[in-house]
C-alpha cells in the first residue's frame, strides 16, 4: 500500500473495486467509543464487499481529509460537519448515509435559572464543545443565528470548553449550555433529567456519512451502496458494538445537497468554507 | 582546648577497599600533630572519619565528649552539627564553590555559627561577618581577590581561599589535608606558621596531612605515620629520626605487616 | 622498571564483564518490546520515499502565512503568556522543596523520598485534562483553573528534573560546606543551588515554554489563550493561520532559550 | 597580621551590584506580565475554599478503579510502550549529533549552533498534530506515522536537554582529552558522554515515559494505543475506568523512573 | 627532538587579568626545564598557551615549525591537533574522567595516536594499547588499581594516573604541572626520575612547573622564574643562586617592577 494508485487490482467487490480498501473513521464526534470495538466492523465490511478493508480509528478530521488528500486512505467515515470541512478541501463522494433519529442540537439550562426565553441568552456565556464539532458547535451556533437571530459573535459569549463543557455548566459556570445529543445522554445518566431545563431543542442533523475518495470509481461506489444496503442490519449491529449512539440508527442512500444546511451552519458559524475552496 | 581520641578506627569503602585498618591515637590540646604517609596510606580518610562525612566502619572517636562513629551510626545530626561545629577541615582539593565570589566562599566558613540563614550571602551578611571574612582573606593573601569568581584563581590561590574558610569558622580543631601542597614555599611556610600561630594562641588541636617531610620536621610537636591503612609510627610514643621518616615511604610488604602487627600489639 | 607483562596481566581488568543473569532477561524483554514495535510500523524505505513528494503541496497551503487576524493572536498569546509565567512560577517555587525532599543526597530519609519521587510520578500521570476538570469543579471556569494545572504541571516535570539535577551534583562542596557544621538549609542554599542553578535556570525556562505551547488546557477550562486559537485554526484547515500562530510561539521560544544562555553563562 | 580594616575596606566588593538598565527594564516587563496574570486569576482565598468540597464527589466516583477491561487496557499500554520505545530510541540516538552541534562547547562554529538551536526549537513549537499531519500525508495512517511523530518530539526535547546538559560540562576533563591531539569524535566519545551519560539517561527515560503518557497521537493517526483509550474513558465520564488506565500508565512510569535511578547508581 | 620557542608571549583573560605579561624564551630538546613562581604569577597559563588550551593574546609559540598561537588564532584545527598529539601534559587538577576506570583513563592518552576510534575503549582497544596502558600504569606503581573507578582513588593516585596517561602518549614535549604536588616524597621522585629518564632516553623537551625548590635544583637542567606574569630568572642567561631562587617568592613590588623592566630589556 502506501501513497499512489488506490489499492492495487480491481478485484474488491466482483471486480468493481481495488482489492484493498483503506478505511478512516475520524472520530465523527470526538472520540465516542472504544476504537478497538471496531473489529467487528472491519470484519463485517470485509466480509461484504470481498475486499481486503484496512481500518484506522482516527481521532482528528484534519487527518482524516490529509490522508484522504494524499491518496493514504480512500473511504471515510464521518459526521455531518466533517463531512462539509473535508469536502470543501477534498474531492470526495458521499455514498451511504447514517440516520441517526433525534440527533440534533439544544440550548439548556440550569433548573433554577432566570433564562425562561431565549430572548434572555443575550449577553450570556455559552458553552460549546470543540471547534469544527457537528452537534457541539457548528449546530449550536447555526441554531442560535437561524432560529432564534441572534448573532453568535457578537450578542452572545460563545467559549469552546472541549471536555470540561459538562462539570462547567452543572458548576453553574456558564449560564446555558449546547449539548448535542449524546451530551444530553450523558448529562441524564450522570445528574438525573432534572439536572437541566431545556431552552430550545434544535432541527434534526443530517445523516453521518461514509464517502469515498475521488479516485474511486463510480461503479464501486454504486456496489458500496448496494452491498452495504443489502446487508443493513449487519453494519449497523457492527456499528452499534463500536458506539451506542448508532442506536436505532438507518442507512440511505445520500446525496450532498443533504448537506446544504451544514454549509449555511458554517457560514453561519463565521467560517466561510467558500475562501478555503476559492484557494484549492 | 578540646581533646580528640581516636580509637581502633577501621574504614572499610562499600567497594571493598580497606582504607583504614584499626588506628589509634590521642591529640591533646595545642598539640600540633602531623600526619603522614605515602599516597593512599588513609589519611584522608582518617581525617575525613574524625568530623563524620565518611562513617567509620568499627572503632570510636571521641572529639571533646562525643563519640563522632556512634552519632553517625545512630544518625543523631545534632551531635554531629556540634561536633562539625567545633572542627574546621582544610580539603586536599579545595572543594569551593566555583561560579561564586572568593568572599562568598569564606563567607561559607560561619554557616556553622549563624542563626539567621540570610546571613550567609555576600550582599546580606553583617557588617561585622564580612570584616571577618575580608580579614581572613587578608591573613591568606587574597584580599585583592575577595570580588573574584572562584574559578578564575590559580590551584593554590583556591587552595588559601580553602583556609580562609576555615580561618573564618574559628574552630576548636583543624584538620588539614595537604593544605600546602600547591601552595609555593614562602606561601606555604606563611600558611604552615599561621595554623601553629593560631594553634598557640587559641590552644587548639591541629591535624595535618603532609608530603614534606622538612617542613614536617619543622613544625610538628609530634609526627603519627600511616602506612596501608595502619598507624606505624608515632612521635609521642618513639620519638622519630630523619632516617625513619624517609623509612615510612618504602614499600616493603612483609616488613610493614610485621611493624603493623607490632603498632597492634603496642595499641591494644 | 621494566615490564613484565606475566604479572601485569593478572591486574588487567577483563575486556568484558558478562552482565548478571535478571539484567539479560531485562535487555531480552526490552528488546522484544523492541522488535515487536519495529515491526508494527511496517517501515519500507519505498513507502518513505514515496511518501515525501505528497508533503509538499501540504506546505504550500501553509505558505505564505495569513496575517489578517495577527493582531488577535498577539494578544492571545501575551495573555497565554501571562498566566502561563503565573503558574510556572509557582510551580517551580513548589518544585524546590519537593526536588529537595526527593534527592538522594538532600533528602531527610529514604522514605520520605520514596514516597515524593512516587507522588511526583502520579502528578505527571494524572492528564492535564483531569487536572483541569478538578480545577474547575473546584474554583470554576477562568485562568485560575488553567494557572493551577500549569502549576500542577510543572511540579511533575521540574519536580523530576530538578531532583535528577541535584543528584549529580560532585559530593565535594557539599561536604566542604556540610564541614562547618552548617544546617541542611544551609548546604542547600549554599552549595546545592549555586551549582544546580545554571541548570534549574534552563529546566524552568523549559517548563514555561512547554505551558505556553501546551495552553490548549486554558482553553478548556474556559480562560482563552493561544492553544484555542491554533486548535481552530487547525480543525479549521486553516493552515496559513496555524502558520502565524506557531511562528507568534516559536520567537517566544526563542526569547526563552536567549534568555536562558544569557543566564547561563552569566552563572556556569 | 593585625588587620587594617581601612584597608581591606575599599577591597571589600560591594554589596549589591546595580543591574544595567536593560536588566532593570527586562526585569520590570516580565513583572509586569507576572502582575497581570496574577491580576487575570482573580484568586480568592474564599473561592478556593469552597471549592474543595466539590472534589470528593469527583473522587468518590474514580474509585474504586473499574477493572472490567483490565485486560484490553494491559495490551493497549504493552502497545503503546512498544511503539514509544521506537519513536523514543530513534529519537535520542538522532539527538545526539543535534546536541553536539547545538551546544557551546561541542559545536564546530557559532553559526552551526544558532542554526540548530533555532531547528530545534521550531520542531518543538510545530505541535504533535502538525507533524502528525505531515507524516499521515508522506507515509499514510498507521503506527509508522505515529513512532515518526513519537521521534521528532524526542527529538525536540531530548535535542535541548542533551545540549543544555554539555554545556554544562566542566571543562576539566574535555581539556585534558583535547591536550591529547584526540579527534573532536574521540573527545566526545571520551569526555563529554561518560561525563553527560546518567544526565542523558535520565532525560531519555523521561521522554519514554512522556511518549507513553502522550500516546493520544497514536490515536490520532490511528494506531491505537492506551491514549485513545484514556481520552474516550474521560469523554464518557467513566471516572473509574479512567483511573484504572492512569495507574497502570503510572505503573510504567515508576518502572522507568526505578530502571533510571539504577542505571544511574552505576555510573554517577 | 623538538624544540620550543616562545616569543614575547601575552596573555590577558576575558575578564581583565593580566596572567601573562609579555614572556620568551627557548627551550631545546633533552633540556629538563622547570618553572617557578608563586601562586598566581602565571606558570599554569602559560604551560596552556603552549598547547593551544588558551590561545595567548599577541606573541607566538614555535612548537617544531608550527606557530601555535597564530593556528589557534586561524582555528587551524589540524596544525593544532598536530602539536597536540607530540605535546604530552600533567595537570595541576588531575582532571580524570572520575566515573570511567583507571585503565580507561590511561587509554585516554593514545587518543591523538589511534585512528580506530573504537579502540579508545578499555573493551575494545588493541592488546597491543591495553598492554602498553597497563606498563604506564605499572610505571607509576599503581597497576594493582587498573580496573578501580577513577573517582575512588586517592589524590596522590588519581594525579599518578594522570601521569601515566601523558606517558601513554608518547609524547615528544611534556608539560607537567605540579605533577608531584600531590604525591609522597618517595612517589615525588620517582615520578621526577621517570619524567627525567625518558627525557634523557628519547631526548625530549620538558617544562614542569613545581614549587619544591630542592626537586628544582637536583633536576633542573634549566630554571625559569616567574613573578607577576613575567619572566624574572632564567638559569641560562645567568646561574641561579638558592638564595636568588627563595628570594623569587618575595612580594617586594617596586623590585619587582624594576627586575620585569631589566628583564623585558633583556629579552626584547
Ligand atoms: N580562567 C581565568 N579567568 C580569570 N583569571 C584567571 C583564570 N585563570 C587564572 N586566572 C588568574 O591568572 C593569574 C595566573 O594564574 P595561573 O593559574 O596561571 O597561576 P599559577 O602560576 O599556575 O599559580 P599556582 O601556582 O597557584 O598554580 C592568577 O592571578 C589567576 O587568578
Ligand atoms: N570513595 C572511595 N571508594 C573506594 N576506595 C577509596 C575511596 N576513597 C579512597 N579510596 C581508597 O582508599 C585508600 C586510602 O585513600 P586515602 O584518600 O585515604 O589516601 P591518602 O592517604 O589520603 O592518599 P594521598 O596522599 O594520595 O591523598 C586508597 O587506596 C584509595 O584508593
Ligand atoms: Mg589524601
Ligand atoms: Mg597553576
Amino acid at each position: 500500500n502506501g501513497g499512489g494508485t488506490g489499492g492495487g487490482e480491481m478485484t474488491g467487490a466482483g471486480g468493481a473495486c481495488p482489492d484493498t480498501l483503506r478505511f478512516a473513521d475520524t472520530g465523527t464526534e470526538g472520540m465516542e467509543e472504544l476504537r478497538r470495538d471496531f473489529e467487528e466492523f472491519q470484519s463485517v465490511m470485509a466480509e461484504i464487499l470481498e475486499v481486503e478493508f484496512e481500518f484506522f480509528a482516527v481521532s482528528d478530521r484534519t487527518i482524516g481529509a490529509a490522508a484522504v488528500d494524499a491518496d493514504q486512505v480512500d473511504i471515510l467515515l464521518a459526521g455531518p460537519a466533517e463531512y462539509v470541512a473535508i469536502g470543501s478541501r477534498v474531492d470526495i463522494n458521499p455514498v451511504v448515509g447514517i440516520r441517526r433519529p433525534g440527533y440534533n442540537s439544544n440550548i439548556v439550562v440550569l433548573p433554577d435559572s432566570d433564562i425562561e426565553d431565549p430572548d434572555d441568552l443575550h449577553g450570556k456565556d455559552i458553552a460549546l464543545k470543540d471547534a469544527g464539532s457537528t452537534s457541539g458547535h457548528i449546530g449550536p451556533l447555526a441554531l442560535i443565528e437561524g432560529e432564534l437571530g441572534i448573532d453568535p459573535e457578537t450578542e452572545v459569549n460563545a467559549r469552546l470548553l472541549g471536555d470540561a463543557r459538562i462539570e462547567a455548566f452543572i458548576a453553574g459556570d456558564v449560564d446555558a449550555f449546547a449539548a448535542g445529543t449524546s451530551d444530553i445522554r450523558r448529562l441524564d445518566e450522570r445528574y438525573g433529567e432534572d439536572s437541566y431545563r431545556m431552552l430550545v431543542e434544535g432541527p434534526d442533523l443530517p445523516s453521518d456519512v461514509i464517502m469515498t475518495s475521488d479516485r474511486i470509481s463510480e461503479e464501486c461506489n454504486e456496489e458500496i451502496l448496494e452491498r452495504v444496503l443489502d446487508n443493513e442490519e449487519e453494519v449497523l449491529d457492527a456499528l452499534f458494538a463500536s458506539d451506542v449512539k448508532y442506536e436505532d440508527s438507518s442507512l440511505h442512500s445520500v446525496t450532498d445537497d443533504e448537506y446544504d444546511v451544514m454549509r449555511d451552519a458554517f457560514r453561519a458559524a463565521g467560517y466561510s468554507l467558500e475562501d478555503l475552496e476559492d484557494e484549492l | 582546648m578540646i581533646p580528640l581520641s581516636i580509637h581502633q578506627v577501621k574504614k572499610q569503602y562499600p567497594d571493598g577497599t580497606q582504607a583504614v585498618k584499626g588506628v589509634s591515637f590521642n591529640i591533646n590540646p595545642g598539640e600540633g600533630t602531623i600526619l603522614l604517609g605515602s599516597n593512599g596510606s588513609g589519611k584522608t580518610t582518617l581525617l575525613r572519619c574524625m568530623n563524620g562525612l565518611e562513617t567509620a566502619t568499627t572503632g570510636s572517636i571521641y572529639v571533646d565528649d562525643i563519640d563522632v562513629v556512634a552519632a553517625k551510626k545512630r544518625k543523631d545530626h545534632r551531635k554531629i552539627k556540634r561536633v562539625r561545629q567545633q572542627v574546621g577541615m582544610v580539603f586536599q582539593r579545595f572543594e569551593l564553590i566555583g561560579n561564586l565570589g572568593v568572599l562568598q566562599n569564606v563567607l561559607f566558613g560561619s554557616l556553622g555559627r549563624i542563626r539567621k540563614p540570610w546571613e550567609m550571602f555576600t550582599s546580606t551578611a553583617t557588617k561585622e561577618e564580612r570584616d571577618r571574612a575580608m580579614e581572613c582573606l587578608d591573613r591568606v593573601g587574597l584580599s585583592d581577590y575577595a570580588g573574584q569568581r572562584a574559578r578564575s584563581l590559580s590551584g593554590g590561590q583556591q587552595q588559601r581561599v580553602g583556609i580562609a574558610r576555615m580561618l573564618l569558622q574559628e574552630p576548636q580543631i583543624v584538620l588539614a589535608d595537604e593544605p600546602i601542597a600547591s601552595l609555593d614555599p614562602k606561601s606555604g611556610r606563611e600558611v604552615m606558621n599561621l595554623l601553629w600561630e593560631i594553634v598557640r594562641e587559641r590552644n587548639l588541636t591541629v591535624v595535618c596531612a603532609l608530603h614534606q617531610l622538612a617542613i614536617a620536621q619543622e613544625y610538628g610537636d609530634r609526627l603519627i605515620g600511616m602506612r596501608h591503612g595502619n598507624l606505624v609510627m608515632d612521635s609521642a610514643e618513639k620519638s622519630v629520626s630523619t632516617e625513619e621518616l624517609n623509612h615510612l615511604y618504602d614499600d616493603d610488604e612483609e616488613e610493614e605487616e610485621a611493624t603493623a602487627a607490632v603498632e597492634a600489639e603496642m595499641t591494644s | 622498571m621494566i615490564s613484565t607483562p606475566e604479572r601485569l596481566k593478572s591486574k588487567q581488568p577483563n575486556r568484558f564483564q558478562m552482565p548478571s543473569i535478571s539484567w539479560l532477561i531485562v535487555i531480552a524483554i526490552i528488546l522484544g518490546f523492541f522488535a515487536r514495535g519495529v515491526y508494527s510500523a511496517e517501515m519500507t524505505p519505498g513507502r518513505i520515499i514515496a511518501g515525501i513528494g505528497n508533503i509538499g503541496e501540504f506546505i504550500a497551503e501553509a505558505v505564505p502565512p495569513d496575517l489578517t487576524r495577527f493582531e488577535n493572536y498577539f494578544w492571545a498569546i501575551v495573555e497565554t503568556f501571562e498566566m502561563a509565567l503565573v503558574g510556572t512560577v509557582a510551580g517551580v517555587i513548589l518544585s524546590l522543596p519537593v526536588a529537595l525532599l526527593a534527592s538522594d543526597n538532600t533528602t531527610p530519609n529514604q522514605v520520605v523520598r520514596l514516597v515524593t519521587r512516587n507522588l511526583v510520578a502520579a502528578v505527571r500521570t494524572i492528564p492535564e485534562l483531569v487536572w483541569a476538570l478538578i480545577f474547575v469543579i473546584a474554583i470554576g471556569l477562568g485562568p485560575a483553573a488553567g494557572i493551577f494545572t500549569l502549576t500542577i504541571d510543572t511540579i511533575g516535570f521540574c519536580g523530576r528534573f530538578f531532583s535528577e539535577r541535584i543528584e549529580e551534583i560532585p559530593p565535594g562542596p557539599v561536604d566542604a560546606l556540610r564541614a562547618t557544621g552548617s544546617s541542611q538549609f544551609g548546604i542547600t542554599l549554599g552549595a546545592i543551588f549555586p551549582v544546580a542553578f545554571p541548570s534549574m535556570v534552563a529546566t524552568s525556562l523549559y517548563a514555561l515554554e512547554k505551558a505556553i505551547r501546551s495552553a490548549v488546557i486554558l482553553g478548556i477550562v474556559g480562560a482563552g489563550g493561544i492553544g484555542v486559537e491554533l486548535e481552530t485554526a487547525m480543525t479549521m484547515f486553516r493552515y496559513d493561520e496555524a502558520l502565524t500562530i506557531i511562528i507568534l510561539i516559536w520567537l517566544v521560544v526563542l526569547g526563552s532559550e536567549q534568555f536562558s544562555t544569557i543566564v547561563r553563562r552569566r552563572v556556569i
